[in-house]
């Protein structure tokens, strides 16, 4: 058995983790099955998937994903962002252009350049930010280039100044807040307060189609599955294991003559560009992209859903994603006046009995029990070379 | 410039000229001057509040200096770099509190602690040489831990944390070496043995051993560095500065 | 005739002709019974109804005043039955004390449905106030004085002049005395003599208010083709006289950005203020902080539905009374929040984010659940209505001029406490050094939650505060949640100082940049200000510095 | 080894969450029909939206009490979007798809409705959407019971320039930042061009949602109104802001005499939250007041009070829209003797339905109503007045004919139409 990363090169595929062999199982099981179930079993079986059930769990892969960047930088280098609903976002809304520029003269005015909100607001051009959307690759360009770019750019000022922990949290959510109010302000020509909406279709397939939406799920686990295979090959390469020495004991990696604003940098941007992804992943499955997206509760409950995942194990924050997203979706419907009473209760239970999340707590008890069957065998736990968070871990 | 200053910045690996760091008003370093020749093993004592610990941290790019000027072998100006450059360049620093990585290996505290490029794009991709993990298993011969490699270096008592920090250290392969108070919470026989392995290790590096315990300084039998208020009081053998009744009115005299 | 051309207020106008022709005619209409004249308020559409309340307020009957007070009120009801004139007044929201409007005679209790009310609106309205206004221009109280003038200011007209000469030679209160010189003005503004009109323009150039710029500016209108003012002269002056208003009001617009900036910074400190020691102090980054504003502000309605139920003649001070009980309200449920949940979470501050985050959700929704989503009213006593408005055009609103005292007396009495009592103390020793506090045998649990409990008690009397300019709604706190962050951090977290040097700062930059950028712009500017500030100092207008700071 | 442990976790994990997901469908045996309520009962809208929740169980409890429909009970589903627009397109394809309902009844803002219209299209669900709003906007799956712009924006201008209303000759356009506001704004600013009034004379103003410091907004509108001639303010300002703008105005001492403001996003219960007092003589104009003297309205405001046990809670516009689309639904249904949409719909033109404020509400093909529309002045006792109203009633329009480019479009759902936005008839 390898022991770990430590020891040499391993391939990417025996860096992977059991809960990690067990999300890829089932996101190549669910990317092909459910398309499968959705198109091909007839409706009577109990087997079908309904359509609006793939939609849903379309949207709950996009949240995983999302979760999942979220996790590579809190979990892995102790960069707590409550602004990663901006990156979301934003690539969100670079789906969306590209949407909006598909409609054509299919809008309510009929007008082939201009989305209807700009014929509304009496535009007569396209402001040149549109440009380029109307091209496919363009837009999945930006999908990752303006999350990107834009964690680059605050990053760098963040990191270089040394800005960290709590200051650091704050001044992301007063980044996603400043763009929050700026894409609600109808002049910015990103649609105001009702965002981008009413789209046709993706690269020529209606987007009301089932096919359409089966074809988006399977996308969005292909993305996922690809996400979580990158973050992992970062956090169990070397890099990896500097960015844990980095959330561990950030002045100790300095003084060792790591730069460690390059790292937090590289997997702030990385992370950006994964959440980027899944907003555009999210945009065609749900049908609307606009600034609500960018408020900070939005990025706190991504936090929220990581932390009850179990921070610091990938897999975990994705299973956290769709926990907490089905648990909104089924007692929204179920107990709407008690919803929140349960959600706000699930945080407070997490934080205070479960403080690694569910999968950390999995493993912790899996730990002893194993402990108390084979006493003395103290061979390192878990594949990756990475322990989970310490508890109170953070700053 | 005279003769001797410029000879002492040829020679030396650390030269430490004039050094004042002040915070609103309160001069932690005051005009501190010294030297350090390559080699050499230095014990820096002082009382609480001296400056010892402001002293390494201009010294490995913490702290900017008000004024003075730090050179690293000659030519070097330290006062312009950041920890990470500093670190780079050979000179490393140990913690008054043992600070390792503490859900990592032993292994893997050695092995990020490494000589080698430092760069994203190569730690990415990076994997272990035949070189390096015998570099790595004579690490762990050196600080004693190699039967607890694969064990995450929090639960290590703190006498081994210790010297897993000296050992990753040395796995950088310093030209420099600032120890803050390395025998600090350790047994008798521990501090016995930290003082042996120091001495091992002197002459290849050259280190800066900043200590309370006049015992363990005695037992290096080095040059000693007496600082007061934030400058130099006096410096020499122990015996001699045991003798300086400037010392002694410092250290008894309050 | 001329005066026509000068009258600018349309609806007013005919009012006005209406008590002059009136007037006129008192003699001849003598005989006119004023039971028909009152009858005629309730007839016709709004045009009858404004010619009714001229023709009654003429014949300058004592009764006429109560009448019309009430119709002002909306308390001048037609029984459905028999159609007389009644004056009501509210038993409960479903029952009514009648009484003949005439005569005054007491006609019992009736059902609110059993009436119609007589429909007025703002043009009803304006002419009864004025008809009113002229009426009580000598009135003994000068605040009803005061409102008599303003009306006529408000509807200048020739017919007041006397009755105006005769109310400034015996008006006794400066003030009033220059309210009354400007109305005078204001009605020569419509004299039929040119040189009046030219002094009166030239009196009334020398007063800054928006009020005065814009009877002058309605001197320069031109309506269909017709100018309002017909010399050229007097239009000259006019806009003379404006351009100079202008230029004061220029300069004096600096100062209104200014206090309103530091209004808004008021209001910012007293939303942050609690959390400068819960975040500040303690290190909980505490989410649920809005809540807890929240639940001042539900405490302060709460005060007041007592107040409206037991002692409604004492509404003055229900605000007083809200401020202790706010406090209690909001510390214990702070004290019990520490105890329940954050005292297992000190050392992991991003978890308290976590942890309070759900707390926050479940407080809005347990509100929601026992006072409803909507919004709740929450009452401004008399005495915090209304403004100064300065002869420069600034208005100093008096809640706002009370919520920068406030916040100030917050600010300095919160500092007392820490400074110079033994919870203080002790509160800094924990915070600075908890084990060795515990070890001098300061209760540390205690104190914890009994800071925790200062902090929420704080929050919830700045929501006392915020209930005053706010919706009391569940969502108030989230609406104030990440504001009071971003002035905690960029104040400098553990300073006091720090967070009104941010609160103010914060405030006054936003008002001065919101009359170029717009108040969306000006906010974005704020916020990316403020992540470059941090950037350049990474802990703060007002860090800690030393040592202290590396633990 | 160590694999098989976390393996086992992880499963157990994963397949609790599969189970659970694909376990959601509960499906009730009893024959009822189900009406889908969309309306957000938590979040910032909640504290609109949940009155409107409540208005619905009571009509359909009522209904229940008179024999159901088609002699089969309505069964509610009440869902909770909570002011989160994905969120509500997520809840309508669930309440379609999943729940099946017959109809919907739902949505507040703008953004909500324009999230789930997709949804409705695709699945060719039924909305009744109850709120006041922008038109521009025409769909086969939904009927619009609130007002249209033409229903509310311009019979309160006309108002206000009329003798009656003070003969205004300049206007302050203040206004959330959103779409209602714009589109209200940009027709206002056609109309009142086309009325003689320049655009030096207007004056237009636009806040964030939730805009809580409106000193300068306020001072800057005193300033625009000093120049002289009569001024009046358009306030389409969402919501949450219109407390503190109102109490703003009233300490700043705006009266209504001196700068009426008319509002078309205050109702009874925004004024609620509010002590009225200072503004008494403001305006608003609404398809319904609480205060109307009618009989239907009488016995509504009972019902209400006593569904809700609270005689203090107010009624208003939005549930008046909800009423009259409720009951020409279940007309509809009666009529068409099934809950299926597209014979629903068909039902549904020229349906009629008595309005509370007394007279019938028609619905067009073009799935607007005409309704009367009234103009109130807000009381001390924090109802309106109204004091003035249409003489009939006024048609929806869904396309102002006061912008340019949707002058020319017709919304016409029956034949030769059948479109939401045509500029010629499609058969």
């Amino acid at each position: 058995m390898a022991t770990g990363s430590s020891s040499g090169y391993t391939p990417l595929l025996l860096r992977i983790d059991a809960g990690g062999w067990v999300l890829l199982l089932v996101l190549i099981a669910a990317g092909i099955g459910v398309p499968y179930a959705n198109q091909m079993l007839p409706q009577e079986s109990p087997w079908h998937v309904p359509t609006w059930l793939v939609a849903l769990l379309g949207k709950y892969l996009c949240f995983a994903l999302l979760a999942l960047s979220v996790d590579l930088v809190w979990g892995f280098c102790g960069i707590l962002s409550l602004g990663h609903g901006a990156f979301f976002a934003l690539g969100g809304y670079a789906m969306g252009m590209h949407l909006m520029r598909q409609i054509g003269d299919r809008g309510v005015y009929g007008n082939p350049d201009l989305p209807d909100f700009m014929v509304f607001l009496n535009w007569d051009s396209l402001p040149w930010y549109w440009y380029g959307f109307d091209q496919f690759w363009f837009a999945m360009l930006m999908v990752m280039l303006v999350p990107g770019m834009l964690a680059f750019v605050f990053g760098w000022f963040a990191f270089r100044s040394r800005v960290t922990g709590v200051y650091l949290s704050i001044i992301t959510q007063a980044m996603t807040y400043a763009l929050l109010l700026a894409f609600f302000r109808n002049d910015m020509g990103f649609g105001g307060n009702n965002g981008l909406t009413d789209f046709k279709d993706i690269l020529g397939f209606s987007l009301q189609a089932d096919a359409t939406r089966c074809a988006l799920f399977a996308a969005s686990a292909v993305a996922l599955g690809v996400g979580y295979l990158l973050c992992r090959f970062i956090v169990t390469s070397k890099a990896g294991r500097v960015l844990v020495a980095v959330r561990d004991a950030e002045s100790r990696t300095r003084f060792l003559g790591y730069r460690v604003e390059h790292y937090k940098l590289f997997v702030f941007t990385v992370s950006a560009v994964l959440a980027g992804i899944a907003g555009a992943l999210y945009v065609p499955q749900v049908g609307i992209i606009n600034p609500g997206e960018f408020s900070p509760a939005n990025s706190i409950e991504i936090v929220v859903w990581v932390a009850v995942g179990g921070r610091g194990t990938l897999y975990g924050a994705a299973l956290g994603g769709v926990l907490v997203n089905y648990g909104k979706t089924y007692f929204t419907a179920a107990m709407p006046e008690l919803w929140l009473f349960l959600l706000g209760g699930l945080f407070i239970a997490v934080t205070l009995l479960l403080p690694r999340g569910i999968v950390g707590t999995l493993q912790l008890w899996g730990g002893v029990l194993r402990r108390r069957f084979s006493s003395g065998d103290r061979k390192r736990g878990s594949h990756g070379a990475v322990a989970p968070a310490p508890a109170g871990g953070g700053e | 410039m005279t003769t001797s200053t410029r000879d002492k910045l040829s020679t030396s690996i650390l030269y430490v000229n004039a050094v004042t760091v002040s915070f609103d008003g309160f001069k932690a370093l005051n005009d501190l001057s010294f030297t350090i020749d390559p080699g050499e093993m230095r014990a820096v004592i002082g009382p609480n509040g001296a400056g010892k610990t402001t002293m390494m941290d201009v010294v490995t790019g913490k702290t900017r200096p008000t004024s003075g000027d730090i050179l690293f072998n000659g030519r070097v100006d330290l006062t312009r770099l950041d920890e990470a450059s500093i670190a780079r360049l050979g000179i490393g620093r140990k913690f008054q509190r043992p600070t390792v990585f503490e859900n990592h290996t032993v292994l893997d505290n050695l092995e990020l602690a490494l000589a080698g490029s430092r760069t994203v794009k190569h730690s990415l991709f990076a994997r272990l040489s035949g070189e390096a993990r015998d570099r790595l298993d004579e690490l762990l011969t050196i600080i004693a831990l190699t039967d607890r490699r694969h064990q995450r270096a929090g639960a290590l008592s703190h006498g081994e944390k210790q010297w897993l920090e000296i050992g990753m250290l040395l796995a950088q392969d310093p030209d420099l070496l600032f120890l803050d108070e390395p025998a600090a919470g350790m047994t008798d026989a521990e501090t016995e043995q930290t003082a042996e392995l120091l001495k091992g290790i002197a002459g290849r590096h050259s280190i800066v051993v900043v200590e309370h315990d006049m015992a363990f300084v005695r037992s290096l039998g080095v040059r000693v560095t007496v600082l007061h208020e934030g400058a130099v009081l006096a410096e020499g053998s122990m015996d001699a500065v045991q003798q300086n009744p400037r010392v002694i009115d410092v250290y008894l005299g309050r | 005739m001329a005066v026509f051309q000068s009258l600018r207020y349309t609806t007013v106008s005919s009012v006005v002709l209406m008590i002059w022709l009136g007037m006129a005619a008192v003699t001849a209409a003598a005989a006119q019974d004023l039971a028909d004249r009152v009858a005629a308020l309730a007839e016709g559409g709004f045009n009858d109804k404004v010619t009714a309340v001229g023709a009654l307020a003429a014949t300058g009957d004592d009764r006429a005043a109560p009448v019309l007070e009430a119709m002002l009120e909306g308390l001048l009801f037609t029984q459905r039955e028999g159609g007389s004139i009644v004056i009501g007044e509210h038993l409960s929201r479903r029952e009514l004390r009648l009484a003949d409007a005439v005569t005054g005679a007491d006609l019992g209790t009736a059902g609110s449905r059993s009436v119609r009310k007589i429909r007025i609106n703002n043009r009803v309205r304006a002419a009864i106030r004025s008809a009113l206004g002229g009426l009580k221009l000598m009135h003994p109280d000068p605040a009803e004085r005061r409102a008599a003038a303003a009306a006529v200011l408000n509807a200048p007209d020739l017919s007041f002049l006397p009755t105006l000469d005769t109310a400034i030679d015996r008006e006794t209160e400066p003030d009033l005395k220059t309210l009354l010189g400007k109305a005078r003005a204001a009605v020569l503004l419509s004299s039929e003599t040119v040189a009046d009109r030219l002094e009166a323009v030239r009196y009334l150039g020398t007063y800054t208010d928006p009020e005065v710029r814009g009877l002058l500016g309605g001197l320069l209108v031109e309506r269909g083709g017709r100018q309002a003012e017909p010399d050229d002269a007097v239009r000259a002056a006019a806009a003379e006289a404006i351009a100079d208003i202008d230029r004061r009001l220029q300069q004096w617009a600096i100062v209104g950005n200014i206090y309103q900036g530091i209004s808004l910074g008021s209001v910012l400190l007293l939303a942050a203020i609690g959390l400068a020691i819960t975040f500040g102090v303690m290190g909980v980054i505490n989410m649920a902080h809005g809540e807890m504003v929240m639940l001042g502000a539900y405490a302060t309605f709460v005060t007041q539905e007592l107040f409206r139920a037991y002692w409604p003649g004492y509404f003055g001070w229900s605000l007083a009374v809200a401020i202790p009980f706010a406090f209690l309200v909001t510390a214990l449920v702070g004290m019990a929040i520490e105890r329940g949940i954050i005292r297992f979470l000190y050392g992991r501050p991003l978890e308290t984010l976590l942890a309070t985050w759900g707390l926050s959700l479940i407080l809005q929704q347990a509100v929601r659940t026992i006072f409803g989503p909507t919004n709740r009213e929450v009452g401004t006593p008399d005495w915090m209505q209304g403004a100064i408005e300065t002869t420069a055009g600034l208005t100093l609103t008096y809640n706002r001029l009370y919520i920068i005292l406030f916040s100030l007396i917050v600010l300095f009495a919160l500092m007392l406490v820490l400074r110079h009592t033994a919870l203080g103390l002790q509160m800094r020793a924990v915070t600075q050094n908890r084990p060795m506090a515990a070890g001098m045998g300061i209760p540390t649990g205690r104190v914890d939650m009994l800071t925790f409990g200062l902090g929420s008690g704080i929050a919830g009397i700045g929501g006392v505060a915020l209930s005053q300019i706010d919706n009391v709604s569940p969502n108030l706190g989230q609406s104030y949640i990440v504001d009071s962050f971003m002035v905690v951090v960029f104040g400098g977290v553990g300073n006091l100082w720090g967070t009104l040097a941010g609160a103010m700062s914060l405030g006054v930059i936003n008002k001065l940049l919101e009359p170029y950028a717009g108040a969306v712009l000006a906010k974005i500017l704020v916020l990316v200000a403020i992540i470059l500030f941090i950037q350049k100092r990474p802990r703060g207008l007002f860090a800690l510095k030393g040592r202290a700071v590396e633990a | 080894m160590k694999g098989l442990r976390a393996l086992r976790q992880s499963t157990l994990a994963f397949t609790a969450a599969t189970v659970i997901g694909a376990g959601v469908p509960a499906i009730s045996a009893a024959e009822t029909i189900k009406v889908g309520i969309l309306h957000s009962l938590s979040g910032t809208m909640a504290i609109s939206e949940t009155t409107l929740k409540d208005v619905m169980l009571m009509l359909i409890e009522r209904q229940n009490e008179a024999g159901g429909l088609l002699g089969m009970p309505l069964e509610p589903v009440v869902v909770d979007p909570a002011s989160d627009w994905p969120l509500f397109a997520e809840k309508a394809r669930e309440l379609i798809s999943q729940e099946e309902v017959a109809v919907v009844f739902g949505c507040w803002t703008s953004v909500s409705r324009k999230s789930v219209l997709p949804v409705f299209e695709e699945l060719n669900g039924l909305l009744f959407y109850p709120v006041q709003y922008e038109g521009e906007e025409s769909s086969r799956n939904v009927f619009y019971t609130g007002a249209a712009p033409n229903q509310q924006a311009i019979p309160a201008v006309e108002y206000l320039m009329s003798e009656d209303g003070g003969g205004a000759e300049r206007f302050v356009l203040l206004g959330t930042d959103y779409v209602y506001p714009r589109t209200t704004n940009k027709i206002l600013r056609a109309f009142l061009n086309a009325n003689g009034v320049g655009d030096e004379d207007i004056f237009e103003n636009y806040t964030p949602f939730g805009h809580s410091d409106w000193q300068t907004i306020v001072a800057e509108v005193k300033d625009f109104a000093s120049q002289g001639k009569r001024t009046a303010v358009v306030s389409t300002i969402n919501g949450d802001a219109n407390v503190p703008f109102y109490k703003e105005l009233a300490n700043q001492g705006v009266s209504a005499d001196d700068l009426p403001v008319v509002a078309f996003s205050v109702g009874e219960e925004e004024l609620a939250g509010l002590d009225t007092e200072p503004l008494v003589g403001h305006l608003a104009a609404w398809n319904y007041f609480m205060s109307v003297d009618s009989d239907e309205n009488f016995d509504f405001i009972d019902a209400w009070h006593a569904f809700i046990g609270d005689e203090n809670r107010v009624t208003n516009d939005p549930m008046e829209a909800h009423y009259i689309g409720f009951t020409m639904w279940a007309q509809a249904v009666q009529q068409a003797g099934t809950t299926d949409v597209d014979a629903v719909r068909q039902a549904m033109y020229r349906q009629s339905a008595p309005n509370l404020t007394g007279g019938t509400a028609v619905m067009n093909t073009n799935h607007h109503l005409s309704k009367p529309v009234l103009i109130g002045e807000i009381q001390a006792d924090g109802q309106f007045e109204t004091v003035w109203e249409t003489d009939g009633l006024v048609v929806g329009d869904a396309w102002s004919d006061y912008i340019p480019e949707s002058a020319k479009l017709t919304a016409d759902w029956t034949y030769p139409w059948v479109c939401g936005n045509c500029e010629e008839p499609r058969f």
